[in-house]
Parts: C-alpha cells; structure tokens; sequence
C-alpha cells in the first residue's frame, strides 16, 4: 500500500472509539503489526512537531486524536460545554477503585474513613466505576472496578499506567 | 459527560486530621497525640457550630484519638528483653498514609489531560453511552431516590391543590397506559414533570404507583444525571 | 493568540458540522475574519502537502475534515464492522430466548440455573431481545424474543436459519 500512513491516519480520525494496532492491521489486511505500529507513533510525531491542533494518543488500549490543550477553552465554548465536576471525595474513592481494584466497598471506606455510598453512585453513574461481580464471602458485597472510559477519560493507555501510589513504609519494621 | 474537579474542605475525619497535621508541621510518623487531639476536638466543635451535620466516622476517629492518648499516658510496662510493646499510634499512622497516598494519587489522577474537560475527541461528548466492548451493568435510580423525589414533589406543591379532591376516578392501568403513551411521543421525560401534570393528590400517588409498577416490570428506566440530579423515565424498550 | 491556526484546526475537528469562518471568529472573539480564512486555507494547504490522511475541505458553507479518497475503502471497511459485545452470560441468555422464543423469563433462569435479570436488561438496551407481550396467567409474567436486530447482527435471513450455540459464539469472534 503506498499511502499506508495516510491511510491509518483517515483510520484513526473516523474511528468513534480509540483504534488499536490490532485493528488497523486487520482492516488493512497484508501489513505487518509493526509497521502499524510504527507508522502510528510517525503520525504522533508529526503532530507534535508541526504544532497540530491535535495530537495522536494512547488510550484504553487504542489510539485517539485529541485536541491540543491549549485549544481547550475554545472548544468548550464551541460546544458549548460545561464540564461537570467531580467531586474531591469522588476522585478520591475513583482512586482506590483504580489501584486497588477489583475492590468492594467496605475496603474504600476503610481507606478513606468515610462512607463512600455516595461517591461510588455518583462514579457509576458516570460509567468511570462498574460492577465487575459478587465476592464469594457471606453478604456477597459488590466487587467494584474502573470501566474502559475511565482509561479513555483520564488519558490512560491501560491500567499499568496510572501514576505511581506512593510507597507505604511498613511501620512495623 | 463533561468533568471537572472541584476541592472541598475536609472529605472525612482522616483528612482533617491530615490537615491538622500539615498544618502544625508535624512529623507524621512521630504525632504529638495530645495536641493533636485536642485541635481535632476543636474542629469538631467549629464544624458543628457551622450547623455541619458530623458524621459518626468523625466521633469514631475523636474516640480513638482520645483511646490512643490515654494510652499513651500510661506507663510503660517492663517488658522482656527484645519485645517491644507496639507504638499505640501504629495503626492511625499506617491509615493515614495509605489515605494520604490515595489523595494524592486522586490529585494525580485529576492533573492529567481529563477528556472532555481539557481535550476533546471528534465529535459531541458522549452522556450516558459506554466504551465499546463493555458490558453495560445499568445503574438506575433506586426506589428510595423515587421516593425522595416523589416527597420533594408533593412539598413543592400548593397545599391548596393537594386539598381538591378530584371526583374523576382514576384507574392505576389507565395511568400506566397514558405515561407509556406520553413516553412513546415525548421518548424521555422528567419524573418532576410526570408527577406535576397532575395536582391532586390522587393522581399524584397514582401517577408515582404507575411509574413504581412500569419499572418493576423494567417498562420503563429511570436515570439520573450526577447524585442529585434531574431524573428523567426513559421507555425500556423502544415499540 | 498565539496558536491560531491550531486552535483553528482543533476546533473544526471537533465539531460534527462543517465550521463556517464566522462561527470561528465569534467563538475565538478579537480575530479579524480574514484572519481566520487566510489560516483556513494554510491548513488544507499543509495537509494537502504533507499527503495526510485527512484534508480540509469547503461544504456547506463550511470547514470540516474528510478522510483522503483513497482510504475510502479501508474507512468503510473499518466503519462495516460493528462489533456488538456480549457477554457469556448475555450470549447464553440470548440462545436461550433465541430458541425457546416466546419464552417468560422465569424459563430462562430455570434453563441457566441462576437469575437472568441482568443479561436480558442488556440484551434489551441492545435491542437483541424485545419484550413481546405478557402471558395470561398469574402474575402476567413478560414474554421476551428476538429482534430483526437479532437477525442483522447474527447474518440470518430468518429465525429458521439459526446456528447451534457453538456456531453462535464462533460468529462474536
């Protein structure tokens, strides 16, 4: 294929979802994974370098154009959008969720010292946090996790990339 | 969904405490449990001077700062050569690093380039839709929350009204079938607006019972956006 | 505004319809109109040069980004594709209403052994399974089967060319 880059870059645009190498390989047909993803990585260059209104990223195990930060205030005056706020205590319990995952609520309480009913609703409601299934313990409480778009929300490539939780000293020792 | 995220003050006993211990630039690891103590009492009594509802987690926490200093008074026995009597302020310590830790991974976390707040994709933000390729585990309003709305209802209501008494008998199944017809037209409509088409206290209840029967049968979905947010009736499934 | 022409670029991204130049001007506030044409037309120009995936063209009065023709083929293969995931539980839940159809979902459970609340609410929102009437005994329990979605999604031509559950899953992969 000539264009092949060009190709992947129309791929990658018209995709509603973020489009993994995988994916591109199959549609494409007779092309190595790895000049895929290569060529994705030439197109995340590309955009970096000339300055581009957008910019190509990694997230939830796919590749996404995102509009540049700087540009964010026209957009969401363009789109007339009004980000809703996540609460302080939400994030927080969004945080145990996501390192200490799969996770029941007794535990994100007990980590945060505070019930956390509410935040937990208000992350489901979102779709940041689902249900993943029932622990096999008496009262099967509830098994909690984060969703795909909680990786695509907080431009995450996969879970392996959150920020590191700082190291808790055993004071036992 | 659009996010943003917004501070609050204290988000829990240990975060108080957290601040307490900032404040006075105290190591975490060496807490001076009297002092300590005494300023969360405090707090406890500015926060409900504020007319603040405290959660019990905050007497919790007050109890077992008060346990630890008592502790702490007492003497220490001799102990056998090598056994260590345990730091009474072990434990509290250990808590209030791991929630430490965990505030600042949410500070993290809330510092990247959030989609829809700081970056956008083509195209309008997504509401209540999933990513692909997950499966959906729907989170509706529960019938408590109908209730409290249904009570925020009827109190916002003239009491006037409430007292006519609407001689029209009203069947539970004609109302059914008029909101699954509204629903048909109207694809989605507010309960508040369900619940106000009518103001006699009859239709009142009757219209709630319809909307607690249609979703008992899964008829009808009711969302909410955010914790206390509009919650709209959705048709189950579309004819 | 320092970045003009890639706020510019990230705003007609985003945006679902064609962008006119007013509509740009008026979101981005002290900007000449000119301004904004001239950067415009830097932008199909680059894209045009750098043979990108995607390139700016006039319609409708506006700006928007369009996928190269060439990839035009690719574009639909990758948009043909749609993937509707399901899980075990909602698929064998599915076979179950496929074949026993009309069927009450206390059937259901009695086939599956455990409660099918959650797999039929899913495979209603995903308008595989509708509700088709209610039976005439006590408790006027709901009777569910399958949509003509059904039949699409699975490629059949009618509810007699139904593959066994084995073939069924085969088809999701």
């Amino acid at each position: 294929m000539e264009n092949l880059k060009a190709i992947i870059e129309a791929l990658v645009f018209v995709s509603e979802s973020p489009l993994s190498a995988d994916k591109i390989r199959d549609i494409l047909g007779e092309v190595e994974k790895s000049d895929v993803v290569r060529l994705l990585g030439e197109i995340a260059r590309d955009c970096e370098e000339r300055g581009a209104g957008i910019n190509l990223r990694e997230v939830a195990g796919g590749f996404q154009f995102r509009t540049r930060e700087d540009a964010g205030p026209w957009v969401k005056k363009l789109m007339g959008i009004k980000p809703v706020p996540i609460s302080q205590a939400a994030m927080e319990t969004l945080a145990v969720v996501a390192y200490r995952q799969p996770v029941v609520k007794a535990d994100i309480d007990r980590v945060r010292g505070v019930d956390t009913s509410g935040p937990l609703r208000s992350l489901l409601e979102k779709k940041l946090v689902r249900i993943v299934g029932r622990k096999d313990v008496p009262g099967k409480p509830i098994i909690y996790g984060t969703t795909k778009k909680f990786l695509e929300v907080f431009n995450l490539k996969d879970l392996t990339e959150l920020p590191t939780l700082r190291e808790l000293k055993d004071l036992q020792e | 969904m659009a996010y943003e995220i917004k501070l609050d003050i204290f988000e829990g006993p240990l975060d108080l405490l957290l601040y307490l211990i900032r404040k006075n630039e105290i190591d975490i690891y060496n807490i001076p449990v009297a002092l300590i103590t005494e300023q969360y009492l405090e707090h406890m009594e500015k926060l409900r001077s504020l007319n603040l509802d405290l959660a019990g987690e905050y007497l919790v926490l007050a109890a077992t700062l008060i346990h630890i200093k008592s502790k702490m008074l007492l003497p220490v026995p001799e102990e056998e050569e090598g056994e260590e009597e345990p730091d009474p302020r072990a434990e509290l310590v250990q808590q209030l690093l791991e929630y430490q830790a965990f505030k600042e991974a949410a500070l993290s976390l809330a510092g990247r380039p959030v989609l829809d707040r700081d970056v956008f994709k083509k195209g309008a933000p997504e509401s209540l839709s999933l990513a692909e390729g997950e499966e959906e585990v729907l989170v509706e309003v529960s019938l408590f929350e109908l209730v409290e709305a249904f009570q925020r209802v009827i109190s916002s209501l003239d009491k006037s009204d409430l007292l006519e008494i609407d001689m029209e008998k009203v069947s539970l199944a004609d109302r059914i079938n008029e909101i699954m017809e509204r629903l048909a037209q109207e694809k989605d409509m507010t309960f508040a607006s369900l619940l106000g088409e009518r103001t006699d206290r009859r239709n009142i209840v009757y219209t709630f019972l319809a909307i607690l029967e249609l979703m008992k049968l899964r008829m009808i979905k009711a969302y909410q956006a955010g914790s206390f947010g509009v919650i709209r009736i959705f048709l189950a499934v579309e004819n």
